[in-house]
Order: structure tokens, then sequence, then C-alpha cells
């Protein structure tokens, strides 16, 4: 893989014995290692989760098909939907949190470096217990041997009478493990913002990357804990009888629902907070221009994270809440997309004057903002509860989150690969290839979600193995699976790309971008250290008032 | 044509950030506070719903001692860190042991407690929802105390083979805040389990 | 690309086909009429803000780029606090008229009273098939919701109350209503006033087991005059005929009766549908195959091969018992 | 990039070698151990139990790594590391602020006050002429206010044309909340888009945005208020909406203009912020 190059980066390193370098890896308590070991993993599940929805994508291709039965398709969509947040979303995002956060503080290290390899760890191997369901368990009557029960797993279609056996507590068990390594990354988070901060750095001259870290792991923190207490109480259903969410003793399906969705919803925030801390970087230094109105831009990131916690219900608009509770939550909703709308303009700004360089991962960025703009519109739809009552639960849903996780946090997660890949590897990727992937990857992409809204508008409920002939889904399903194998192509040329050109790519210097924050003031790769004498800065820009003696911000 | 390094630190400057260890420990604290809430908004959620008995007013009494001693414990604890700060370690000790036999007292009452609720009136966590999430929300408390305990088990011992110094001061400091924290989450349980509950 | 373009576009496509296709942009009762009102007037909303941030994005991106041979940086501009209130306070009227109107529609659909002539059904969601009660009416039946059509001057709005047996499920006629979950432990209820007599179509869609895909979901709307005669017919205990009591016997004597209910017989089983007026519908297993002797006997016969997973188990019976047993079914109308 | 002139100079650090956590295994040790533990519930026993010894004995080595001092290792320091080159691109400057070298813009404006107090005037304009138009043509005060209410409450819209014309205090009281709102959120907008169309602000903000957004209202209002939609009067309805804007415009024009805070050149600044701030605990553990 990709490591080993980066391990081995320094030219003048002895030739090591395959052995040793594992042993590094695994005992390293360097940010820089377990961030890539955290990226490298997510990458991994990417492809794994990717060949699911493959699955699930050929088997809806045409009416009544039979390439799978329904169990694997059941099977596959839950596996998906759990791999792709937990697994690789988390881990993605906590890896370049893990990488750059130090490095844009100007700090040696994380504040807890110990914790931070345990929370490495627990997360990887809650991801490969999960996994083991594929041997070890056994599901819902009749089926196959993964967890079956849908990504959030609704009671009580999790409880022991409808789920025999031990698939749904290889979910349950595989999230409570990992949930704890997602605790511990994210109270690491905390503390290297808050106390390692090199000199001068106050909060208000912290990049927006660090700030926007900060504000996730907040989330983290607050929403990763109410679902291991839901997982908790859910095991302790299955294993000691209690009746939480055993509806034949009184126990309420509805609560599982708020429970997870008090998780759940903020969640996505977890994940599109650091997108939005990775175009927030590079949209600023590829038009040249600081980011427009950093404060409001602060202010609206911890004003998202705060309307996350306000807004859980609009999932269960169809749970028959009354009409005031769903009129509130309603609101709610639509009150998200003011700070967001804030950022789609501020960033829109930042551009507005500057003198747009269009590298490979600005081309990820502007995809970013046309495609996260109509994620928030269809939002805005579905945050309206009667047109929700329409829409909900169909594939117009599922349309409208995979353009938030795919056409936001994976656009932003690619320009992110693409623009800090010379810091991590000291290489520079094959630009052709990168132009091919992004190409491929985009045009599969609109292929794909686009048109999945479609169905959903016409009725189709999500998580079907099959449907019937005749209801105007046909040529749309068609469609958005061609539209996969686009997107498949495009990740092979990422992966290949990014293995080939840490390998074998043009040096790339400590600063190929001209950029403006401390990682591109030390070595590509960074040394062990980070910096041999802990920098001092006087602005946001503290590269700027080097490079620009006469005129510092 | 110059080129320089970024600027290193002037002496004169005065650059203070919190303490790690405190900005952690609130973390986790905040992190707990998250899943307690969640047992208490089920407990709250399922008080008066349990299709069959026994209910909490038939079996449950309010556990005052238990309460008092944890509760004081928290006081014993503080005593045990400032001790440590002002460098008397032989007073820290001795704070540091009351504070662990105060807080095993509780923990041994819950036993007495779950003991007798068992055994004397058959209630157990799958009896009816009250069983279920009265044995959750105690026992998560409960679960809280036992992994203090714990901790304050190994630095007692640690004090008793004099491994312990004054500049071990703010991990101490550190700890009591988690003690403090299960205290307060005590004060809650008893409202909501013994008090509104009842 | 553009998710108004593609709106109008499935629109039409479903315009073009001859049988109009069953979405929730033909509304045929008020619930639904008023979902479609005011998401059209969402979509346009959405649509207006789509085409000014697009044009922003695209003129932004195709005005500012690098001109070659341009080294220059471009002025340092940090912000304005004008036009930064300006994009909060612009969104925030936005969000305020959007609420009063779904607020406004959200109140109009929930808290419509029952008028007096009003037919109350009980619809109860079980793995993987629908069970219709008509209490006042003492008709028990599956799959099939029939109700009267409801004239706007005389309306006879149908009111359901949604009861789950095991697992969550959802109930969903696209052009009826919004769909409303079947929860067990937590009676939900909806309401439906069809305009016009037709067949409509629907889906469980709250995954709800293995075979949630094929839990279909068919709303008959009939003349006033043809439900009343609908409902005397299944008020009728089940015909008896002679000519059949062999296949009577196979299912009077294997689990059949522990499921099934045939009023008149000693089967009383609620696990699976009431079959008393089987031949009265138009499909079996909840919607996975039309009602024909070719599907019914396959259906006894190994129910996995219709629909995999499905509850109801192959009875392992002689292809002779297999044809009595089909040949009893299909008297019963 | 291309324009960098510079040539690397290193500096000497004056540090050989940088003190950093040692690496260790008892963390993962710990996390295969924690693993292993709830693996067991869904294998058996044993697993568990290993899973309980791993983790105990992660634990155990973890605390003795950390305590009384945490491990180090000492990483030599390699000189090439942290040079940055000084580019000294030319920086363009606005056109409209050359003096600026950065700029907040606009350069003067209003004060917020300014926004409020002109949403607060046009809001009072708006009603006199919304209530004289229900005194003038339906004989009551009540009549426009009603027929507000209606965008959102469910009761007001159940009113008869009999009813309509009586007070009704629920009716009222959401009547007069959404006039506010709206009021002073336009008038928000005003305080901060008029200084950008500095030459005839009263023209833009009394006239033509009111025609702009009563023709939007034209078009939404039956999606929005359909009893309002059906009784609306076209004519008064225009003219309140002219007097409110005309009404905001001059009171927001009539502020005076503040020049906005721009930033400060960096040597004024320099005195200024020093230390972190978050809460300003003292601490030892800054590296």
């Amino acid at each position: 893989m990709a490591s080993e190059s980066i391990a081995i980066g320094r030219l003048d390193a002895p030739a090591r014995q395959i052995g040793e370098i594992l042993h590094d890896w695994v005992t390293t308590v360097d940010h820089k290692k377990l961030g890539l070991l955290y990226i490298m993993y997510a990458i991994l599940f990417l492809v794994i989760g990717g060949i699911e929805a493959t699955i699930m994508r050929i088997q809806l291709i045409v009416p009544h098909n039979n390439f799978v039965s329904p169990q694997v398709f059941n099977e596959m969509f839950t596996m998906h939907g759990t791999t792709m947040i937990f697994f690789v979303a988390m881990p993605i995002v906590f890896g370049f949190g893990n990488y750059f956060v130090p490095l844009m503080i100007g700090a040696r290290d994380m504040a807890f470096p110990r914790l931070n390899a345990f929370s490495f760890w627990i997360s990887a191997f809650g991801g490969l217990l999960l996994y083991f369901s594929f041997v070890g368990g056994n599901g819902l009557y009749g089926a196959g041997n993964a967890p079956d029960v849908g990504w959030f797993a609704y009671a009580p279609l999790t409880a022991k009478a409808f789920s025999l056996g031990h698939s749904t507590d290889f979910w349950t068990l595989g999230l409570l493990v990992s949930g704890i390594g997602s605790i511990g990354t994210a109270t690491n988070l905390i503390a290297t913002v808050l106390c390692l901060r090199c000199p001068g750095m106050t909060l208000g001259k912290m990049p927006l990357f660090a700030w926007m870290n900060l504000v996730m792991a907040g989330l983290v923190l607050l929403a990763v804990s109410p679902l291991t207490a839901a997982q908790v109480m859910l095991s302790l259903d299955r294993y000691l009888g209690a009746h939480f969410f055993d509806t034949q003793a009184g126990g309420s399906a509805v609560l599982w629902m708020h429970f997870f969705w008090i998780f759940g919803h903020p969640e996505v925030y977890v994940l599109v907070i650091p997108a939005f801390a990775f175009v927030s970087e590079i949209i600023p230094v590829f038009s040249r221009k600081p980011i427009f109105g950093y404060p409001i831009m602060v202010g609206a990131t911890v004003s998202i994270g705060f309307l996350s916690f306000l807004v859980w219900a609009h999932h269960m608009f169809t749970v028959g809440m009354n009409s005031y509770a769903n009129s509130f939550f309603a609101i709610s909703t639509m009150l998200v997309g003011v700070p967001t709308g804030i950022k789609i303009f501020n960033w829109i700004a930042t551009m507005w004057g500057g003198k747009i360089r269009f590298g490979t991962p600005m081309l990820f960025c502007i995809a970013f903002l046309l495609q996260f703009l109509i994620a928030g519109l269809t939002g805005i739809m579905l945050s309206v509860a009667p047109f929700d009552w329409q829409l909900g639960n169909s594939y117009f849903v599922v349309a409208h989150f995979h353009y938030v996780i795919v056409g936001g946090i994976l656009f932003g997660l690619f320009g992110a690969f693409y623009y800090w890949f010379p810091k991590m590897s000291g290489r520079m990727y094959n630009d052709a290839l990168s132009k091919w992937h992004f190409w491929l990857f985009l045009i599969g992409f609109h292929l794909t979600f686009d048109f999945m809204h479609i169905p959903g508008l016409l009725g189709m409920p999500r998580r079907i193995y099959t449907y019937e002939p005749g209801r105007g889904w046909d040529v749309w399903n068609l469609i958005v699976t061609i539209g996969v194998f686009f997107q498949g192509a495009g990740i092979l040329i990422f992966v290949g790309n990014l293995l080939w050109s840490s390998l074998k790519g043009k040096f790339a210097g400590n600063d190929p971008w001209d950029a403006w924050t401390l990682e591109w003031s030390t070595a590509s790769p960074p040394p062990e250290y980070n910096f041999a004498t802990l920098p001092t800065v006087n602005s946001r820009r503290p590269l700027w008032d080097i490079k620009h003696p006469e005129d510092p911000d | 044509m110059s080129s320089t390094s970024l600027p290193s630190p002037s002496a004169e400057m005065q650059w203070v950030l919190p303490s790690r260890g405190r900005v952690g420990m609130f973390c986790l604290i905040a992190a707990e506070t998250a899943i307690f809430t969640i047992f208490v908004i089920a407990y709250i959620f399922y008080l008066g719903k349990s299709v069959s008995g026994p209910t909490p007013k038939d079996v449950l009494e309010l556990p005052i001692f238990a309460s008092i001693c944890l509760l004081s414990s928290s006081l014993t604890i503080h005593m045990a860190v400032k001790s440590l700060r002002n460098a008397k370690v032989g007073a820290f000790g001795l704070w540091w042991l009351l504070t662990l036999v105060l807080g095993g007292i509780f923990l041994g009452e819950t036993g007495r407690e779950w003991y007798h609720l068992i055994y004397d009136k058959g209630l157990t966590i799958s009896t009816n929802l009250f069983g279920t999430t009265y044995y959750s929300l105690v026992g998560l408390h409960a679960f809280h105390v036992t992994v203090g305990l714990l901790m304050i088990s190994v630095a007692m011992l640690l004090t008793v083979f004099g491994k312990v110094k004054p500049e071990h001061h703010e991990r101490a400091d550190v700890f009591s805040l988690y003690w403090h924290f299960v205290d307060s989450i005590w004060i809650v349980v008893f409202t909501v389990v013994y008090i509104i509950g009842r | 690309m553009l998710a108004s373009l593609l709106l109008s576009a499935s629109v039409g496509v479903g315009a073009q086909t001859n049988t109009p296709l069953p979405h929730m942009f033909d509304p045929r009762s008020t619930p639904a009429d008023g979902i479609y009102r005011i998401s059209r007037f969402v979509l346009s909303i959405t649509g207006i803000i789509f085409v000014v941030v697009v044009f922003l994005l695209a003129y932004a991106t195709v005005k500012f780029r690098q001109r070659a041979g341009d080294e220059d940086e471009p002025p340092q501009v940090y912000g304005s606090n004008q036009v930064e209130l300006a994009w909060t306070v612009l969104p925030v009227l936005v969000v305020l008229i959007l609420f009063l109107a779904t607020a406004r529609v959200i109140h109009s659909i929930q808290r419509t009273a029952k008028p007096a002539g009003a037919i109350e059904v009980v619809a109860i969601g079980h793995q993987f098939w629908w069970e219709f009660r008509y209490p006042a009416l003492g008709v028990v039946t599956a799959n099939e919701l029939h109700v009267p059509v409801s004239d706007p001057s005389h309306p006879t709005p149908t009111f359901i109350t949604l009861l789950s047996a095991d697992t969550d499920h959802s109930f969903w006629v696209p052009q009826l209503a919004g769909k409303t979950d079947l929860i067990p432990n937590h009676p939900n209820s909806t309401w439906i006033d069809p305009h016009e007599v037709g067949l409509y179509l629907g889906q469980c869609a709250q995954y709800c087991g293995t075979q949630h895909a094929k839990m279909l979901l068919r709303v008959d709307v009939e003349p006033r005059e043809a439900f009343d005669r609908w409902v005397q017919d299944e008020k009728k205990p089940a015909q008896v005929t002679d000519a059949v009591s062999a296949g009577r016997r196979v299912f009077e004597t294997t689990a059949c009766v522990n499921c099934h209910t045939i009023t008149g017989t000693v089967a009383d089983g609620r696990f699976g549908p009431d079959l008393t007026h089987l031949m009265s519908r138009a499909t079996i297993a909840s919607g996975a195959a039309t009602n024909t002797h070719a599907n019914l006997r396959s259906w006894i016969k190994n129910p996995d091969d219709l629909k995999p997973g499905s509850l109801m188990p192959a009875m392992q019976l002689s292809d002779k018992d297999i044809d009595a047993l089909t040949a009893y079914l299909e008297t019963l109308r | 990039m291309s324009s960098m002139d510079a040539q690397p100079v290193v500096e000497k650090s004056g540090l050989d070698t940088v003190k950093l956590p040692a690496p260790t295994a008892w963390p993962i040790a710990m996390a295969f151990g924690v693993t292993l533990l709830s693996a067991g519930l869904v294998t058996s026993e044993t697993v568990s139990i290993l899973g309980g010894i791993l983790a105990v004995a992660g634990a155990v080595g973890w605390f003795l790594d950390v305590l009384p001092h945490e491990k180090h290792v000492s990483v030599p320091v390699e000189e090439e590391a942290g040079v940055v080159a000084v580019s000294r691109r030319k920086v363009e400057r606005l056109p409209v602020a050359p003096e600026l070298a950065r700029a907040l813009l606009p350069l003067e404006t209003y004060p917020i006050s300014a926004g409020v107090k002109g949403g607060l005037a046009g809001a009072v304009a708006m009603a006199v002429l919304a209530c004289l138009y229900g005194i003038v043509n339906q004989g009551s005060i009540w009549y426009p206010i009603n027929l507000l209410a209606a965008t959102i409450y469910g009761q007001s819209m159940a009113l008869t044309p009999a009813t309509l014309t009586g007070f009704h205090l629920d009716s009222f009281l959401l009547a007069c909340l959404l006039h506010l709102i709206t009021s002073l959120l336009v008038g928000l907008m005003y305080g901060a888009m008029l200084p950008m169309f500095p030459r005839r602000p009263i023209l833009l903000g009394g006239v033509i945005a009111p025609v702009m957004w009563s023709g939007l209202i034209h078009n939404i209002l039956g999606f929005i208020n359909p009893l309002l939609d059906q009784k609306i009067d076209w004519l008064w309805f225009v003219a309140s909406q002219f007097a409110f804007g005309i009404v905001a415009g001059l009171v927001v024009v009539k502020q005076a203009r503040v020049r906005t805070r721009q930033v400060l050149p960096f040597a004024m600044r320099a005195g200024f912020e020093t230390s972190g701030g978050a809460g300003g605990t003292r601490s030892k553990e800054n590296p």
C-alpha cells in the first residue's frame, strides 16, 4: 500500500526488514502515521462498501432481477450503510484531523498520543468484528449471516423474536467497540486544539480547519455517546432479557428511533463539517485570497453544530408525531439552511475577485459547492414535513443523502487527498490521472444520484430488493446502475494514482501550492517532530506573512 | 533575496494554554453526561408504563445513608488533592483512604439494595420495564463508581508504597474531576429514581 | 444535473405513458392534493435559489480564473459585514415563508375532524401482508382495501387506524395521502377521501424484514353502491360445496388452520390473511402475484418461489392434495 | 511557485534532538483485548476471558509507560526542514480603497440599529395603511389583521366572511408577531443593502424593491395564504408595501453612516493579542 513508501519516504533511510516496518506501524504513537493508518483503513473499507453498493445496483438494474436473494440484498444495504458511515467516513475524517490538526496549529503531536493509537486500533478492530459476522453470525429467520436490519436498525426488528442468532449482536458490538475509539479521538482532537496551539495562535487566528475539527469533535462527543447508550440498552435487551425496545412487554419502538436519530443527525454534520474544513482551506489557496468572512464562518459552523441537535426527529415525520412536533422539527431543520447558505455564499465570495487556479483539488471543491447546494435544496424539500410524507423512505431520500455524503463529503475528501498528497507523501500526484478521476467520477456521480431522485418522486421505496415493472421506475434504475460503473472506474484510477505516485511521483517540495498554513512550512513528508523549532504566528496566515514581509496580514 | 524560517517564540511573550489533562477529562465527562442523559430519558419515559408489577412504590426505599457517604466523599477527595498540592503526602493518604472507604460503603449499600430487590422482592432486569430501567440506570452509575474505586485503589497502593509525590497533584486533581462527576450524577439519579419515580 | 429539470422530465415521462403512473404528482385525494400543492411551491422556491446560486458560482468560476502570465496576487479582502448580514437575513426570510406554508399544511392535514359519514378501517401490518378490518361493517379482508369514492358535496372520507402485529411498516398510497408508519404499541391514524373511482397502488415503505419488497398494497375506490355490494358479499360466511370436500379436508387437517381464517369452518388462525373470500381478491401474497390458478397452486406448493422469505411455510403436500386444496380455495368467493 | 526568487537559507534551530513520545504496543494490545472481550459475546466465553486478560495486561503496560514518567525517544533534527521562501509577489489593491492593504467592504455603512429602526418605522407605516384599508373598505380595523394571521393559523383560515371583521385575540397576536418579524428582517436587509446602492436609495428601497416583492407575493400568495389570496385588494396591498419601503428607506438613510472597522496594520496590532483565548489556566504541558 501507499503506506510503505511513505514510511520509508526519506530517501537516505537504509532498507529495512518488512517485520521491522510492520512493528513500527503497529507500535507507533505518531499522529501522522496514525492519520495515514486511519486513511488507508478507510480506503480499504471504501472499496468493500463500494462493492456492496455495486451488488445492490446490479440487482436493481431491471425489475424482478434474481442476481441476489432478498436476504443477501438486505445484508448488503445494512452493511453498506454501516460500513460507509462508521468505517469509511468517520475514520477518514479522523485521519485527516489527526494528520493535519497538529501540523496546522504548530504542535509536535496530539495531546494524548497513546490514546490516539488506542482509538485507532479499537475502531479498526470494531470494523473487523462487524465483518466477522459474514462467517460467524446468523440473522433474521431463514436469512444469511451478516446483520440485515438496516443501518438504523429500527426496533423491534432487532428484538430476539425477529432477529434470532447473533447477526444483530455483531452490528451492536462492532459499533459499540468502534464508538469507544471515536470518543477517544474526539477527546484527543479537542484537547489538542485547545492545549497545544503554538505561541501566538489565539482561537481567532486558528486555521478554519482546526476550528471545524474542534466543532466536529464536540459533536462526536455529544452524538456518538447517545448511540453508545442505545446500543448498551439493545444489548441488555438481547442478552439479559431487558425490555427497552421489546414491544411485547410495553417497550417502545419509537424511543429507539429518537435515540438513534439523536445520534444520526449530528453524525451527518460530524462528517460534513470536516469536508467544510477541507474546502475552507483549499478554495482560498487556489483563489489566492483569504477566506471571506472568517468570523462568520466560525459562527456558522458552531451554529450548525448547535442546530444539529435540534432536528433529529425530521427523520421521523412519518411515525405519527403530533402537528406541533412536526412543525417544530420542520422549522428547526429549515433553519440549518441559513448557516449552510452563509457558508456557500462565503466560499463563492472567496472565489469572487480572486485569481482562481484550476488544480485538481480546486475542481473537486467547485463540484462540491454545486453538489452541496443541490443536497441542501433537496434537504429543504425534505424538511417540509408534508412533502416528506411523500418523499421519506423513498429513493428520493437515498438520492438526497448520497448527494450530501458522496457529492459533498466524498468530493471534499478527494479535494483534500489531492491537496495534501504532496505533503503526506513528499511526491506530486499524476495530474492527468487525477483529471480522469475527476471527470469519470463526476459523470458517474451525476448519472447515479441525479437520476435516483426520480424513482423516489415516482413512489419507489428504499430497501426493496426488487420492484414491479410498469411503475415508471425501470429506465431510471438502469441509468443509476450504469453510473455506478463510471464511479467505480474513477475510484480505481484514484487508488492507482495514489499507489503509483507515492512510489514514482515527482518530488513535490515543501510548499507546492504557495499556501499559507503552517503544515507547508515543514518538510514533505514532515519529520517525526513536525517542526524543529515550534513556530510563532501573528496572523491567520503565518506563511503569507513570511512570503510578503512588506505586506503581512 | 532572502528566505527565512518561521519566527521563534520570543521570551517575553506570555503564552498560556489550558491543561490537557483537565480538558481531556471534561471531554470524557461531556460524553458520559450524554450517555447518562439517554438513560435518564429512558427511565422517565417508561415511568408507570410497566405492564406488570412490582412498581417503584412497592419496593424502593430511600438510600439516605449511602447517598450521604457518596456525597461526602466528594469533600474528602477535594481535601486529598489539596493536601497533595501543599506537599502533605501523609494527609493525602488519609483523605484518599477515607474517599475509598466512603465510596466502598456506597457500592456495598447498592449491592445490598439489589440483593434485597432480587431475592426478597423478585424484581430483576427482565421482570418489567421498571426493572429494566432501574437496574440499567442505577447499574450504569454503580459501574462508574466501581471504575472510580478501582482507580482510587491503585493510587492508594502507590501511596502505600511511597510512589506518590507532590508533583503528581495535577493527576490527582484530574481524577477528582471524574469523582465529582460521579457524585453529581448520583444526585440526578437519586432525584429521578427515588423522588420523581417513586 | 438539475434537480428541478429532472422533476419536470420525470413528470413528463409519467404523462406520456398510456396508463397514468401512481405517483404523488397526480393526486386524487385531499391530503395528497395539499401535499402536491405545497411541494410545487417548495420546488419553485428551491428552483429559484438553485438558479441564482449556480449563476453566481459559474460567474465566479469563469470570470475570476487566473489569466496566463498574471502572477500578481489579487487584492486581499477579508469580508464584508454588510453582504454577510444580507445573505443571513435573506435565507431567514425564505425560511419564514416556507415555514408558514408548511405549518399550515401540516395542521390542515393532521387536524381534520372525522365527519359523520366517514368509513372507519383498522389496518394492521403483518410480515409481509396487510390486514384490513372494518369494525363498524363487520368485514375482514387482506391486502386490497375497498373504499367508497368521496363526493365533495357529501364527503365520505375513510379514516384508517394503523396498527402493527410485529415490526414497523408504513402505509403509503402516493395518490391518496402521504405515508404513515404502523408501529407496534403505537397506534397511528391517517385519512383519505378519494375523489375518483379507480385502483390506487402503494406499498409498505418501512423496512420490515426479509420480504419487505413484496408487501404491496392496493386500494380499490368504488362507487358507493359497488362498495355497499362488496360489503354485503364480504359479510357472508364461506360458501360450502360438496364437490371440493377433499380439498377442504386437506385444509382443515393441516397446519393451514393455525394461521388462516375461513368463516364457517374450524379455521380461525390470525397469523395469515383471512381466506373466506379469497377469490374476491385480484392478487395473492400481498400483491406479489395475480390470483390465477397457476399462481395459487404454485404459492401453496412452495411460497418461496413467489416470495422468498415469506412466513408461509411449504406444507410438503402431495400433488394430489395440492390440486384438491387449490380447487377448494377457488370456491371461496 | 514560479515567481519565488528565494534561495533557501538554513537557519540553525539550535536543537540537536527533539523528545517525542516513545512507540508502544500496549494501546493496540488493550484495543485488541477490549474487542475480544466483546467478541466473546457472539462467540464463546473463552474468547472473552482471553480478551479480558489482554485488556488488563494492556492497561497495566500502558500505565507503566506513563507513570511515574512518560517514556520518550529522542529524534535527531534534520536541518533542511522548515524553510519558507519569500515570494515577494506583488499584491494588488482594491480600486475603491487603494490605501488599505486589507479591506472590509463597504467602507462606510449604517449601524445595525438603523435597519432595526427602519424596519419598525416601516412596519408602523404599513400597518396604518392596511388598517385604513380595513376601515374604509370593510368597515373594520380587524379585517386585514385576521387575513394576515391566516398565513399560519388554521383557525383564522376557517373564519367566515361574517367573523372576519371581528376581533380575535389569537389572530391579532399572531398577526402582530408575523408583521413584526418580517418587518424587522426586511429592515435589516435595508440597512445592509442600501449603502451599496448609494445613488438613489429611496428609489430602490421605496419603489423598486416593493414592486419586486409584491410581484413575488402575487405569484406565491396562493400557497402561503389562500384566504388572503381570495380577499386581497391588490391596489391597497401594493400601496402599503410602498409605504413600508419608503418609510423604512427614509429612516435608514437618515441615520449617520459609520466607517467600517478596518483591519489595522500588523504593527499596531502586535501589542494587543498575546495569550490563548481558551480560559487561560496555567499549563506546564505546552511542549
